[in-house]
């Protein structure tokens, strides 16, 4: 079980994402590997009102990421709801 | 004109911003135009009376967007330097949420660039603003 | 937005011009957009160094020419205010010779508004600047 | 006599019309009753080098004037060379 532990990863949330994560990240099982689609489907499937947002976006490691990206250990995660700069 | 990185000013801070330190950064002898954009919270939006605004930044990558900004900014329209400060925490009516200063040669680049500048900020860099109405509060931009 | 003749600001002065006090003149609440236009003093121009410049203006003409140009700014674009500052008189390198500003609900129209004014003013406004270089003087573009 | 002399008009110059008149301004007379374009054509032929500038406009009582305005005793008169502020 010490192996899945290590396979969390933690994700970031900020502005309207901390609201409907509840808090100010999000932890997930399972993503290592995974693409950045999977994580975006995921996201939806446990939190239903991000499908309902403008868009959103991963940030992976202070980039915007793409879709079909890999997901490793070590990154850091965020999810980028629509931005309201300026 | 010098491509050199030191030419932009790249600023997100829970304090004040200034318009002069802005302008002092840009201003060169070699410059006879500098053009500054100045955002600030307004007491309506949409209609709807706004008491005030919190702004919030995913900061490290707010920064580095901002300065890919910058210097995109330089690059396409030729521009001395760029200023581009950012605001952060709680801000009120008439507060200055964002400040883009450029110089340049000329004043045709110096109007597209900063223009330029803001448009992209407003894109691209992860920050949120939350308005608070006498009604309640939302953040901006999120729901269709 | 009220359009009471008290939204323009209008200075021809032989002192310095001040950005701030441009700032303070054109911000008011319902404004989310201030653009600025700072035409300053270059080393160079046309390949030529330039020492210094002088500034001569038919003052009572160039005051009412400016206010038609904030005027003409505000009702086509819809800003808010307009402050239009000009310098008279001898102007070194760097100085700043000329300080649009203007404020509007959002930042399309300032742009756009604020290159009008600087743009019409180079054409209308019967102020005339001879350049000085190492090897001589003559007014600007006077001669073909 | 004394109606020729009333009959005189200052025409102020400034930048490089003041350089060109050898003076802050120029008199004429018979200017009274001339066209804006009379007035022109008088200062080309008398001060050639009016007509080497990329233009020049007549200001009449700080407004600019048209060719076709007639000009009046009292008329502030103004030769405005290109102008080149900013």
């Amino acid at each position: 079980m010490v192996e899945l532990a290590y396979a969390t990863m933690r994700i970031q949330c900020f502005g309207v994402a901390r609201e409907i994560a509840g808090g100010s990240s999000i932890t997930l099982d399972q993503v290592e590997g995974a693409t950045v689609a999977d994580l975006r489907q995921r996201l939806v499937a446990t939190y239903p009102a991000f499908g309902e947002l403008v868009s959103f976006a991963i940030a992976r490691n202070e980039e915007y990421a793409r879709d079909e990206e890999q997901i490793m250990a070590g990154d850091e995660l965020v999810i980028i709801p629509p931005v309201a700069g300026g | 004109m010098d491509n050199s990185d030191t030419l932009h000013d790249i600023l997100l801070s829970d304090r004040p911003l200034s318009l002069e330190h802005c302008r002092d950064f840009v201003s060169h002898p070699s410059c006879g135009g500098l053009c500054f954009f100045v955002g600030t919270i307004r007491d309506v939006n949409l209609g709807e009376t706004v008491t005030h605004l919190e702004f919030e930044a995913y900061a490290p990558m707010a920064v580095k967007e901002m300065r890919k900004i910058a210097v995109a900014a330089r690059d396409r329209f030729g521009l001395h330097a760029v200023a581009l400060h950012h605001r952060t925490g709680d801000l009120a009516i008439g507060d200055t949420a964002v400040i883009v200063a450029v110089s340049s040669k000329h004043r045709k680049p110096a109007f597209e660039g900063c223009e330029f500048v803001i448009d992209e900020l407003k894109k691209h860099v992860p920050i949120w603003k939350k308005e608070f109405r006498p009604d309640g509060s939302h953040w901006l931009n999120a729901r269709p």
